[in-house]
């Protein structure tokens, strides 16, 4: 198992610095939703310690595939945060290189498909996280979501088939809500990874609550950890509002899967933060006090006081952190607001030739 | 909340409507379930289960685990042992999920076994409200090719309430279509004591012309509509008839029409390739070839997913103004 | 936990005379097969103590959903045997009723059925087991399968919720093969079984080959009795050549169903005695000493020379009840080869009035 | 065993044409992987795989758990990244538990992202086996109302293999529909020369004849041919096109065809109803009406599924004699 890097101070520095990034990003949206500039906002606020934490100790060259609450997991796989925020973070800090290519201008884009934006990743053509970023040149893999939930974790395990097959040690990390476990594309993926020993990692963001369903009309079992057994697989339980203990757990599926003994099934707990989107009521049902006790939790908050009871940063230092990652994403949502919307009549092309 | 006290020949939301129907039905048969993502304490996500949890209990108000196809599956169980499960798919798109269950299950049974499967499944569709690709889709002819399934489109309120007691009342699997772009947009009559309990062949003509006929259903029936009375301005006279029902398919209706008009034209929101357009096309061309005095027109969606921006996608749905001027042309054929 | 009937000896025998009869029923259609009589067979050989005894922990009024290798449990479900071979077993033994109606009636309709006659239960419209066959007023309640391995399960789920949401105390006994349980509706309808505490039980008939296809090939974990962990019910795995065993595990996971405790996973472990189907070459892949393996654990061998073991019958009384089972079964296969073909011009509905 | 060596232009076996065109192409691209129940050891429930295992290893010819969606969607991940899955299904049938997989994930993924998806389903399908309702569908109209894919139905050894071949390098997901009726009844020459790279639209014009164009594909290109030569006898002269591409559409030769003709049937296994008839007629009578001097024909299956009984599968597969009396009236008309 690959231990936390060795100045474990600066790595969860690194750590915090991508999940205040994340959280201003979708502050910045959910301002955007309130005021009417956009129809429609799912927030990952809440998710960012794990999804921060498991594209951490991922490489460039390995696939990631995302849904709706892991901007925390985009970010830290696009962006190199020294290129964007120089000194935000120590150099040394990072157990991971950055993929290469223009940060910048990758953000930019990012908020373009946000926005439906010409100069989004799907020229306005899909929503949100519905898109792909491939660039080989930089080991740089994203695939993005379609909507219907369980989908993808098959695609995710098919580009672990294709690392598998062509010999090289490249891993693939998907992440799913809790919910999307009941579906049956989650059972057929993880049993054909484990038979076949795909180099796949699943990570349940488990935040008790799908849309307005509560865990327990959800499932049954003690924990959504027990499925391994049934694939022959490690099945891991972690507090997903600890980045540390995620990317511990991350790190050991990693290698597992770098060295051919196939997949893991990752189930972080988290807390439901928000609604199901921003334009529905659904947090209504969450009761008070289990918001209370998630908002006591939030993973932002943790990692701040830990950092702070560390000594590795002061609370001037965080409000200062937080200016930079706020000021950032304010100038680049502006600037991807006054990019043009796409074109409507520019063909798109339904077969590649 | 939809009104409860709505009576009868009132003018109601379409998605009151529907709402209604459903709280009508399970008023007069207790062996009606309700099952879908969300239905229970938040009233699914539009609304439309509002309330009824506190009436009917969780026994007969299911909140499902994602699973279409098991939910599918488990439904037709139930339904051939006398329960009669109505499903909420929170958008049309996701039954693709579910689709052997549909097709190779609930739809063969009865030609298989002679044993009956009253079950249905309602379909938030269709597109206008920017919703992408996996939230918009228009794929009642992918059931239209599958024998053993009953299809039906409510363009109006009257309809929607009408045909969704009446398909929970038949015997078969029946896809109920009822298109989001109409829940607040469409409000008419409704007529509550006229309940029929079976899924019939049926047409409406809503507007009667000498020049062309239109054939259209959901949400196209209104743009349709909206076409034919800017024409009529212009001395054009739009024969519309709306097919609440797609299988069966009243084709006399459709027949006659064309007999008198001598041109038609079918709009639909699906696209265009393969679309149920075609069918009715062929059969005119089978059964009316020789009343024609042009080509028979599919105005329809091009063969792509829809797109997420609502510019993009403005220009892929057939407009009032896009069948304004198609049928200006055909009308010159 | 309901014990074996008082008179153990007794319900043996009656499990073994529906076993002897399912066996000689599918070596007579064997045989047909081989002289060209029938285009097709999937054998139950091997099969029949997991399906009997599964069939004789069920009642009246419960419903059953069969595959191809279920013989045992849909003659045991249908049949009187002391109305159809008088005096083979005794009186005294059944732990269960028989359903009422015209047992011979069925058993002629039955072999009308598999030889596509008219007065088979489809009318020579669906093959072989892909039928129903309901007598509401016998409390018979069977329903076929269709060829799409997995597709039956959410449907015998979903007879439970009939029986749940009628308030009645039935339960839902629904077979599958090993291989069938790597479909998403084996999983997704385990999963909402479970949620919703439906009175459901799924039997695995574990024969360790899904046509050509090893375990191995097939699922990684340990056992597939460990997928119920995943769902929070009990999953079992049993020794599925010993009837006595696997009627103890069912009458728990009945008791547990009708008591509203919800489902039960069974995993009954049993040899591959045939090739897939009786027209293909599947068996030369299984090793001659693993087939030797399972003929010496044939379950017929197994429980004759347990009944004579235990002096309950004699090697004479064995000889004896295999030939009125087998001239029973020839009596009523050419009978039904005696009648009528469908009749090719008679309609057929698609819908229900 | 399939002929190793057949050699260029000899007359191979239509399931040998597949099988060699598989072999053919995965010797000369690493990149290719079959994936498939039974595929390896067993080579196929039709054996069409018989010997990869043993020339191309575990890595590249996979067993797969029974799992249609889970496959398809591992292909379509793997296709994504530099592999190039072909999948066998063990009958077409089974694609219906991979349906979602399929239409919104392969199909919609290049027009989302503008990533490719190469990637081929090979669907043995098709009647005349006696094989009942789940093993002997005709289901492409389903994929032909779905943008994004490509669509395959040869009918002869020749085009078995070149468009096998073609789907493979293709770089979209290609549906190859395969018709199990002919793997030992079809036998033609093939040319291994010619292997193009994309499918595109084509169409074979297989007899000429000035009196009636007939339109079909898969096995009733046969009985069509049959028909065509009884009705010569009697003077009828058929043209007959057999469209091995059905996705894109060659919709040219068509019309052309029905200009000379002035008659047109279009001939298919699958149901009638929202079959790729409906389109083909459609578009005929869109583009090409005045042309006509009778109606569209159709002659299809009924909307039923596939009976078991080979007496009941009989009467509804268009037989040569019914396709003959058909287009006698047509004639006629
Ligand atoms: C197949 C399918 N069915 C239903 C939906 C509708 N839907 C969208 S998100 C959602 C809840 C998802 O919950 P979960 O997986 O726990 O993720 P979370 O939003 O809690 O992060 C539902 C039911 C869908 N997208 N896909
Ligand atoms: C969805 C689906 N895919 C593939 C098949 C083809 N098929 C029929 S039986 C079979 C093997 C079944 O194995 P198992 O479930 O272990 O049952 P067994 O025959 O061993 O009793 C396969 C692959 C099918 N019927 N359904
Ligand atoms: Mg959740
Ligand atoms: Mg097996």
């Amino acid at each position: 198992m690959r231990e936390l890097d060795a100045s474990v101070h600066d790595s969860l520095r690194e750590m915090h610095g991508y999940m205040r990034l994340a959280r201003e990003w979708d502050l910045r949206f959910e301002k955007m939703f309130r005021t009417g500039a956009l129809s429609k906002w799912y927030s990952s606020v809440g998710n960012e310690a794990t999804t921060v934490a498991a594209a951490c100790a991922i490489e460039a060259g390995d696939s990631l595939l995302t849904l709706h609450r892991d901007s925390g997991a985009i970010l830290r796989h696009y962006l190199d945060i020294h290129e964007i925020l120089p000194g935000l973070v120590p150099q040394t800090s990072s157990g991971r290189k950055s993929v290469g290519g223009d940060s910048r201008q990758r953000f930019l884009r990012l908020a373009c498909q946000m926005l439906g934006r010409k100069h989004g990743f799907s020229a306005g053509h899909e929503r949100s996280y519905h898109y792909n970023l491939i660039e080989e040149q930089h080991g740089l893999i994203h695939i993005g979501m379609i909507s219907h939930l369980g989908s993808m974790i098959p695609v995710a395990a098919g580009t672990a088939f294709a690392f598998q097959q062509q010999g090289n040690h490249q891993v693939a990390l998907n992440f799913i809500g809790e919910g999307a476990t009941s579906t049956g594309d989650f059972h057929e993926a993880l049993n054909i990874a484990s038979v076949w020993k795909l180099p796949f990692i699943l990570v349940i963001e488990n935040n008790r609550w799908a849309f307005s369903t509560p865990t327990s009309q959800q499932y049954a079992c003690q924990q959504l950890a027990d499925r391994g057994q049934g694939y022959g697989i490690p099945g891991v339980q972690v507090d997903g509002n600890d980045p540390e203990a995620v990317f511990t757990v991350m790190s050991s599926a990693v290698d597992r899967a770098r060295s051919g003994e196939g997949p893991t099934l990752i189930e972080a707990m988290l807390g439901r933060h928000r609604g199901h989107s921003e334009a529905d009521d659904s947090l209504d049902l969450v009761p008070a006090d289990e918001q209370d006790g998630y908002s006591s939790q939030d993973p932002l908050d943790l990692v701040e006081k830990k950092l702070v009871d560390r000594s590795t940063l002061s609370v001037s230092d965080l409000a200062e952190i937080r200016n930079r990652c706020a000021s950032l994403v304010m100038v680049l949502v502006d600037e991807a607001m006054s990019m043009p919307q796409p074109d409507p009549d520019l063909p798109r092309r339904i077969h590649a030739d | 909340m939809p009104t409860e006290s709505s009576t009868d020949q009132s003018e109601i939301l379409y998605i009151d409507a529907i709402s209604d129907a459903l709280r009508d039905e399970m008023r007069a048969d207790p062996s009606v379930v309700l099952m879908g993502q969300d239905i229970a304490d938040h009233g699914g996500a539009f609304k439309i289960t509002r309330g009824f949890l506190d009436e009917f209990g969780d026994q007969r108000i299911r909140n499902t685990p994602i699973a279409e196809s098991g939910t599918i599956g488990i439904a037709t169980g139930a339904a051939m042992l006398g329960t009669k499960p109505v499903i909420e798919m929170q958008f049309a798109d996701f039954i693709s999920c579910g689709f052997n269950q549909l097709v190779n299950v609930a739809a063969k049974m009865f030609w298989r076994t002679e044993h009956p499967v009253p079950m249905v499944i309602r379909l938030p569709g269709g597109g206008g409200m920017g919703a992408g690709a996996f939230h918009s889709q228009n794929i009642e002819a992918w059931f239209l090719h599958t024998p053993g399934l009953k299809v039906v489109t409510p363009s109006f309120s009257g309809d929607a309430y009408r045909l969704l007691r009446a398909a929970i009342r038949d015997p078969n699997p029946v896809l109920y279509f009822e298109h989001k772009f109409l829940y607040r947009r469409e409000r008419s009559a409704i007529d509550k004591n006229t309940t029929p309990d079976r899924i019939e062949a049926e047409s409406n003509v809503l507007r009667s012309g000498t020049d062309i006929t239109v054939i259209s259903w959901g949400w196209m029936t209104h743009r349709t509509l909206e076409a034919a009375s800017t024409l009529a301005e212009e001395g054009i006279e739009i024969e519309v008839i709306d097919l609440p029902v797609l299988c069966p398919l009243d084709i006399t209706t459709i027949l006659e029409s064309v007999e008198r008009t001598s041109r038609v034209a079918i709009i639909h929101e699906a696209t265009s390739t393969g679309g149920f357009g075609a069918e009715i096309a062929a059969q005119i061309c089978q059964d009316a070839i020789w009343t024609l005095d042009a080509p028979v027109l599919r105005i329809t969606y091009p063969d792509s997913p829809p797109p997420y921006h609502k510019d993009l996608e403005a220009t892929r749905i057939p407009s009032a103004e896009r069948i304004c001027s198609e049928l200006r042309q055909l009308k010159q054929q």
